[in-house]
């Protein structure tokens, strides 16, 4: 027996011993997702029995490596462990912005003692992480922020305000950018800082959206406390690292129009109905879906060729440069095709037979997708200089 | 008749303008959609505008109106719109009232039009009954029994149902789904037995109902013209209706174009007004180019109807059409250009977005009008 | 009986006597069109009798006073003029240039001298004027143009290269924007001049375009002389000029979109067929046309309003700045619906088949018109700039 | 099948780029067309294609061919479109190739294939008899007379005609325009008494011919395949064929608009190289968004050509209506980006949109196959 298929078998019986029932159950709703914190919100209180024993060995983040709490699995490996806890219909243990955002930046700009403090506590879910990015008064242009961290020997002394923080609320800890210069160009002077969110000088207040409550939040630091050990890279060289994450981010909300949905034709063909030859009956509706179903499969196909490629040359082509833009545009395209094949019953706001507004709900708040994390103005400016090569304004 | 507002038409919509950007703005509409109020519009304010004559503007002097015409209307709809102002100004004023000028014998106009210009009484029409318009799928029966008809059957999105006073009910007292023969209008009070209104609200923070008739009789003097004879003038009435919820599209669009052309000037990133970067400013420029369009065939259409043109359904359909077009991406970039504020609920560029997909839906949206729109051509 | 009806009845019985009977006939060709000059081309001889006796009243130009050889009609008095000439199918005696572009900017900024000596010749239609603006390197951005104009005490001499000159090889003189200053900004230094184009200085070479031949021209000046009485306004102070003759020039381009055309519709149902319910068979083509027909009746009303605008507030409203720019796109949306619609039949280049490629060239050529005149992208920065007020770049 | 080329087609697509671009240039393009060549492309230029192996590119080994698949034809297709290269590789080899491979026997197959992917012969498919494709309209009626047919009739859009050797006719033995049935395809010689060719020259400068049959004798064993069982081999020919030209259009799209983007960081206007104004940049990436789209779904059905996808149609359409979408946009940019320059013939642009609008007409344009993908795809 080899020994992947050793490990397979240990996996397996360890999974079969250690996974409570209850964690075998599709997730039904957000509250099913389970992203740990000092006082972590739980719909089942398995959750934490599940996620404790899963960072026992480090299977919470299981590529990282051991020295700091990861599984320090190999790529073949970590297949194993998702194609067997896929198996038995196991939940993600663990789920969170320290996970996805901030260690992979510790790991590559972080010094040691920074991994050794931080990554552990986000391997166990004992620490919930938010990310400081914009403010009001830099948006697509995040490089132009103010929020001020003064220099005080031993800490700095934050200032200023941020904006779209998800979860501010709820997290126990910010990494954040911050103005410690102001004498350079806009891109010099900011550093990416760790603090404390329990702390006076913080507060965070929930945004509400067009479509509701949302899990974004205002933050203000008034006299707030970094330690100064929790500078991430050099002061004034955060920008490296904030890009670094930008990156991050985009891929993954880049992902919404590629969900599994149920066909929008499919809805409007009961909704509407067909003509003597099988047509969807309005015939300018069809014409409209047929847009967007065409532009899905092509751009599924793009997706694929662009993994494909990723897998026979090691790094993303040229092509994956459009799918936050392609992505979002085309979640939107969608959104309004509900809107225009459920009709009345997508229109409503309030009210069981509306189910809450969930379809104008949905609707409204795709369209921060093409806002969010870079705009597509953004991402367009980008795809013309970065891979076009033409010139700035 | 020359393609440009006449004195009086320009005063009534300046006066028009003045009173609703102070009684009835977008943060009065907050206040409705916040305090949960039941009937979604402020019946004092629906006084004051009614006092002004506002629901009288296209209904004839001889039944209590002003006899300004549906260009009159038109021009209070716009502002209405451009205000997002809740009233019932569209579902008893521009639905009810054409509906029954429309259908009604001259004693029922007499009984009911004054009524609705005084702004006594509030008139509400119960037609679709799937969720997307189509008048002659009617399907809901009104079975003659002796002297008197029963009703049974469930009537969706009737706009401002929970405040109505009565109800117009299309039902079919012959034929099948799809004729045109046998569609019959019904007036019944809304304290009807065997009829309940179930509330909602809708992305517009407007109230609307459905209704459910359980056996509900009816008696013959409640027929709102011929038996089984209501499509033709139902088909016209709608026309209207398309028209003024048009002008009200694209009062709605122009306001929000507005404020996000003026945003453009205000807000900077990467050291610049962003209105001076070009792919904003070209879009922003075709938009007002659209805007233009769109406000032509508005004008033209209102115009259509008061001099009573027979190819009124061709320019309902592309009025319709083109101001569905024009508004959903003039709220759609609205939100775009406003960027992360815009998708706040704190700020009020989004309301516009929420209001104009129902106005947009009401009576066939761009997919129904654009395909009418081919058929009234010939293709 | 009224003057006006007086009038009415002398120019109706001159007509009746003056116009040759084939010039009452409806013109077939573009050839049918005089446009005058020293050696006319002439489909017709009769084409110059009418012109000399039209021109001998002044009535070529009937609105230009009458010591510059024109009319000096009133506004009703060339309505009657206009009504009577309709009323026998008499045409137009002269369409030139130098009536359309020149005239009124020599009335608007020459001197006694220049109108005097110009005027009256447009009117006769003895000189055939063309129009120097566009260079190879000021398309877009025309006051960059380079042309140089070398002040040689009492004449100019004339050295560079301009392009898109209409009818350049066919006409007499120029009137040409020039380069008379390099010190200032663009805008300035540039004056406005005449000049005759038959001395050894002028070369004037027609351009082939994708849709075959054009009136177009390449002209080239090589120590070309311009007596200095002929340059129009100040020396440096063209700009103006050209400014007030750009916006004459796209109102007559803006036409295009307008001219009566049989519907699309009608051909595509000739061309494609119907289905059962009388809708065109092809559902997404059907949608295609739709829009356009919805988009040309939506433009239709706005020139009428516009119109309708002028006339009752005496000028002309924001809604005119987007003549130009809708007008050349809707003429491109209608002339790639010709080839949708037509198929194989529109797609031919030679041959009686393919009416020697009517339809094709002329699908090609409107690809044209959102480039001369001032480009679509021009037109939208104008709007953005002086109707919505945005800032410049 | 990974959506990526193999070393082997990486070499292919290289040699062709290689050669097209000294070989069959715009350039060779343009001195036909003014030298009025009749056949419209270089036989010498031809002979060296077809000796490098490319007329049997996608012709399996027993029938002389490389057996390289679709997937390499579709890329030498790309190249050609790249180059705008005149040559018989559509109407011979990616055209009647494939229909002789889906309908003729196995001996029709080998007197066939091995002389076409030789370069020794010519063929050329005569399907079309209206402006528009519609393989099932096919009316011309190919009536028994003892053991031989009689053609009679017109086929419009003939590529190459006026070269080729030989002809495949579809023509009717049974059944009326619109049937599945009765559809039967027959291989006559260019030399056939009662046929005759009428060229014409397209606005790709390619050439074209009308065919017109008059009474044409053509004995049994011409026909293709089975009497009257020729429309499923053909419409599985025609999606392949869809492919190819797809194929073709993606490289004549983003040859124009790389040259475009070329020109957009060298021409200035208003001191400034004109890519930097954010109104023309955005409009460049937008579409090179879609060129990659478009390179995506091209890729993805050539292989589902070499899989034998059962879902092929579906592919087909898919890859030549977003082709035909995305030519389109890329050659009416390409013309308003280069600006005045454009317009010129003297200039190379120009002749990327005469190509793309007759390769996206061929065998059904944008409308046709949107139409269809949404019919295969059940709504």
């Amino acid at each position: 027996m080899s020994n992947l298929e050793q490990f397979r078998q240990e996996v397996s019986a360890w999974l079969e011993q250690n996974c409570p029932e209850s964690m075998r159950m599709p997730m039904s709703s957000f509250e099913d997702i389970f992203p740990g914190g000092r006082n972590p919100e739980m719909s089942n209180p398995d959750q934490k029995v599940w996620c404790d024993r899963m960072a026992e060995r480090g299977w919470t983040v299981p590529h990282w490596p051991k020295e700091y709490g990861g599984g320090g699995l190999q790529k073949a490996e970590i297949n194993i462990l998702r194609e067997e806890m896929s198996r038995i219909g196991a939940r993600p243990a663990l789920t969170s912005f320290g996970i996805s955002m901030l260690g992979p930046a510790l790991l590559e700009f972080g010094n040691e003692e920074q991994k050794r403090e931080h990554l552990p506590r986000i391997v166990r879910g004992d620490v919930r992480w938010c990310q400081g990015y914009s403010e009001p008064n830099a948006g697509s242009d995040l490089a132009s922020l103010a929020t001020a961290a003064e220099d005080k020997g031993d800490h700095y002394l934050i200032n200023g305000q941020k904006i779209w923080t998800s979860y501010a609320d709820k997290c126990d800890w910010i990494f954040c950018l911050v103005r410690t210069d102001n004498s350079g160009s806009k891109h010099e002077g900011i550093s990416f800082m760790l603090f404390d969110m329990d702390q006076p000088g913080v507060t965070a207040r929930p945004i509400k959206l067009i479509s509701g409550s949302s899990p974004f939040c205002e933050t203000f630091f008034d006299n707030a406390v970094a330690d100064k050990r929790n500078l991430v890279g050099e002061a004034g060289k955060g920008w490296t690292i904030a890009k670094y994450l930008l990156t991050h981010e985009r891929e993954m909300i880049s992902g919404f129009g590629s969900a599994p949905k149920i066909a929008v034709a499919d809805m409007a063909l009961e909704s509407i109905g067909a003509d003597a030859s099988g047509r969807l009956a309005n015939s300018v509706l069809r014409q409209n879906i047929a847009q967007y179903q065409l532009d899905t499969m092509v751009f599924g196909a793009t997706m694929a060729r662009v993994g494909d490629e990723a897998k026979a040359a090691g790094g993303l082509g040229p092509a994956s440069s459009i799918f936050k833009y392609y992505g979002t545009e085309l979640n939107k395209r969608r959104n309004e095709l509900n809107l225009a094949v459920l009709g009345e019953s997508a229109l409503g706001w309030e009210g069981e037979a509306y189910s809450e507004g969930r379809v104008s709900r949905d609707w409204l708040r795709s369209k921060g997708n093409s806002i969010e994390g870079g705009t597509s103005e953004v991402q367009l400016n980008i795809i013309a200089k970065r891979v076009l090569g033409l010139p700035d304004a | 008749m020359a393609l440009v507002l006449n004195e009086e038409q320009v005063m009534l919509r300046d006066a028009a303008a003045g009173f609703l950007a102070e009684k009835a703005t977008i943060s009065h509409l907050r206040d409705l959609r916040d305090s949960g109020d039941e009937h979604g519009f402020d019946p004092e304010v629906w006084r004051e505008m009614t006092e002004m004559g506002w629901a009288g503007i296209a209904i004839p002097e001889a039944f209590g109106g002003l006899g300004y015409g549906y260009t009159g209307l038109g021009l209070v709809l716009e502002q209405a719109g451009r205000n997002l102002s809740a009233s019932p100004l569209q579902s008893s004023v521009l639905v009810a009232a054409t509906v029954i000028g429309e259908l009604g014998s001259a004693s029922q106009k007499e009984a009911l039009l004054p009524a609705i210009a005084a702004g006594e009484t509030l008139v509400s029409l119960a037609l679709q009954e799937a969720p997307h318009h189509a008048p002659l799928q009617c399907a809901m029966s009104a079975s003659k029994e002796g002297d008197h008809f029963i009703l049974s059957g469930t009537k969706l999105l009737v706009m401002d149902a929970p405040a109505a006073d009565a109800f117009i009910v299309l039902a079919r007292t012959a034929g099948a789904p799809g004729d045109d023969d046998g569609l019959s209008a019904f007036l019944l009070q809304a304290e009807t037995e065997g009829l309940s209104v179930a509330p909602g609200k809708m992305v517009d923070s407007r109230a609307y109902g459905t209704l459910t008739l359980t056996d509900v009789k009816v008696a013959e003097d409640q027929l709102l013209g011929d038996i089984g004879q209501a499509s033709k003038g139902l088909g016209h009435a709608l026309d209207i209706i398309n028209i003024g919820l048009a002008s009200e599209l694209l009062g709605l669009s122009a306001e929000a174009f507005e404020r996000t052309a003026e945003y453009l000037k205000e807000r900077k990133q990467f050291g610049r007004v962003i209105g001076s970067f070009q792919g904003l400013a070209h879009r922003a420029a075709e938009l007002f180019a659209e805007l233009e369009l769109a406000r032509s065939i508005v004008l033209q259409a209102l115009q259509k109807i008061d001099e009573g043109d027979p190819d009124l359904a061709l320019y309902a359909s592309a009025a319709k059409a083109k101001l569905c077009e024009v508004a959903q991406r003039a709220t759609n970039e609205a939100i775009q250009m406003h960027g992360g504020i815009g998708m706040t609920d704190e700020y009020e560029i989004g309301f516009f977005i929420k209001r104009a997909r129902v106005v947009q839906h009401l009576f066939g949206d761009y997919n129904y009008h654009l395909d009418r729109f081919a058929c009234q051509s010939g293709f």
